[in-house]
């Protein structure tokens, strides 16, 4: 192995394990489990970005991937950004104003907030629940498969881009008469994970040619295409 | 056991209020609960430092209010003094933004804003790109407060501020 | 305000076992705290479903045990029930990656597990890219186990959800 390849070698590892912990952040994020202000997104997202910087002779499939991850971070960063506020500090609070002084105005009823132990029984049943429940999802899992699982990041890679950026090119074209904007929302008719990959990765060809103009109002929000040279 | 002493227990354990319909879920649909409640009520309001309260549908068990300050220090604090002042802040500028708290009350807010929210003290409602928040019925019943209206709860702190 | 209602308050919002010391220090150096207790004990002896019970040092107001187990679903538990599901898996299956056990419970269960580690019901240590999870003496002592042993635990368990 030359130097060149094992530096690529090491670099898509890193990169590969970066990804699945940044994959794990989104989902949670997506999913509302997590506040974004949990997490130091600035940070991720810097750290992130700098990989990408290191990532150019990557495989394709993996840049899809970052370039999906670096753009909602990116996005959950300028609005962490946005709302962020100049450092106000609870323990030296700023001068005594109203809003400090009417702070005295509430005074909470006092009562009792004992709380009592979980009883044996009680742990059982919630394992039977869990349990229970387990059974389902794994069901549900294996008919998925029989069904024929589809992998979205296969897809993207293997199939011909170009056709679909056509495909996608003239439906849009067909949208804007008359219309300054279309929504992805209206692109998809069957929302399978299918078909919003092989919609949304033409939509980021046709951006990148500028095309057209994407603009995600709110985070996983829907996302606004405006036509600028179709 | 009887039903009167029932509901006793389950005010007293419960530590929030409960509705008629959580008493009757305990002592049963034959019990005249709103004549068990108002035997409570007149029982504690002779003797000691707990009271019974009933408002609307809700029934709670809470110290004396005359009792209230020696004992504070002792009960658990539910609320922290810093999330406590975002609340206050919120209740005497509402409806306001997220970031306008924020910026008020430090990024920490944040935080405080979930709790508030988790605690159902507060809700939040989309705007723009950030939140627009306001005092809940919860909030209300949590402080005292006798009405409801937004206007009347900011007038009330406004008094309370002179 | 008088110091046996103080004591009663104190008693009532503590929701836990006050010493005669933290009592004195409620109501002051010159009151016969020994004196007002054993006077709230034969109150609430004769009366509801309430009573105040002293031990050695420790004085505690709660539901006579005749009304617990009728309460006891209104009672606030200290173990939400979605934490209290992950303790459960945990527990059953143990020693448990924390990767197989967000697989079994969904991605909350990240959150969970550092509750139930802040409890220290739970122990976690690093394996691999993920942590392994095990029960501690904490849990237990808790659920009033007699062993230690995590064999003898999860055989437990599998007996009683027979």
């Amino acid at each position: 192995m030359t130097n060149e390849e094992s530096d690529v070698t090491s670099v898509n590892e890193a990169a590969s394990y970066d990804e699945r912990s940044i994959d794990i952040l989104v989902s949670l994020a997506k999913k509302g489990e997590i506040d974004p202000w949990d997490i130091d997104i600035v940070d991720v997202t810097d750290k992130f970005l700098a990989h990408i910087a290191r990532l150019e002779k990557l495989d394709l499939r993996i840049s899809s991937r970052t370039l999906l991850f670096a753009s909602i971070l990116l996005r959950m960063k300028s609005d962490a950004l946005e709302a962020a506020e100049p450092d106000g500090d609870d323990e030296t609070p700023p001068e005594e104003d109203d809003l400090h002084v009417c702070f005295p105005a509430l005074k909470p009823k006092v009562r009792r907030h004992a709380k009592r132990r979980v009883t044996l029984s009680e742990l059982i049943e919630e394992l039977k629940k869990a349990t229970k429940r387990k059974e389902r999802s794994d069901a549900r899992r294996m008919m998925h498969q029989r069904e024929g699982g589809f992998d979205a990041l296969s897809v993207a890679h293997t199939e011909d881009i170009e056709k679909q950026v056509a495909r996608v090119h003239e439906e849009l074209k067909r949208r804007f008469e008359g219309h300054d904007h279309v929504l992805f929302s209206e692109l998809i008719t069957h929302p399978t994970a299918e078909a919003i990959v092989q919609t949304y990765i033409p939509l980021l060809f046709m951006a990148n040619r500028r095309q057209i103009q994407l603009e995600q109002r709110e985070l996983f929000g829907d996302i606004l295409i405006k036509c600028k040279d179709l | 056991m009887n039903d009167r002493d029932l509901v006793e227990a389950a005010l007293f354990v419960a530590g929030r209020p409960l509705t008629l319909g959580e008493l009757e879920s305990i002592v049963g649909p034959d019990a005249d609960i709103e004549e068990l409640v108002a035997s409570l009520v007149a029982d504690y309001q002779q003797r000691g430092a707990i009271e019974v309260v009933q408002t609307g549908d809700d029934v709670v068990m809470q110290v004396k209010a005359s009792y209230a300050d020696a004992v504070r220090a002792i009960a658990q604090r539910d609320l922290e003094t810093p999330v406590l002042r975002t609340l206050a802040v919120i209740a005497y500028h509402q409806p306001i933004t997220q970031s306008k708290v924020a910026e008020i009350r430090g990024n920490k807010a944040y935080g405080h804003v979930h709790e508030l929210e988790a605690r159902k003290l507060i809700v939040t409602a989309p705007h723009g790109r950030t939140r627009m928040l306001r005092t809940t019925k919860a909030f209300v019943e949590y402080f005292g407060f006798e009405t409801e209206n937004l206007e009347e709860i900011k007038e009330r702190i406004e008094l309370l501020l002179r």
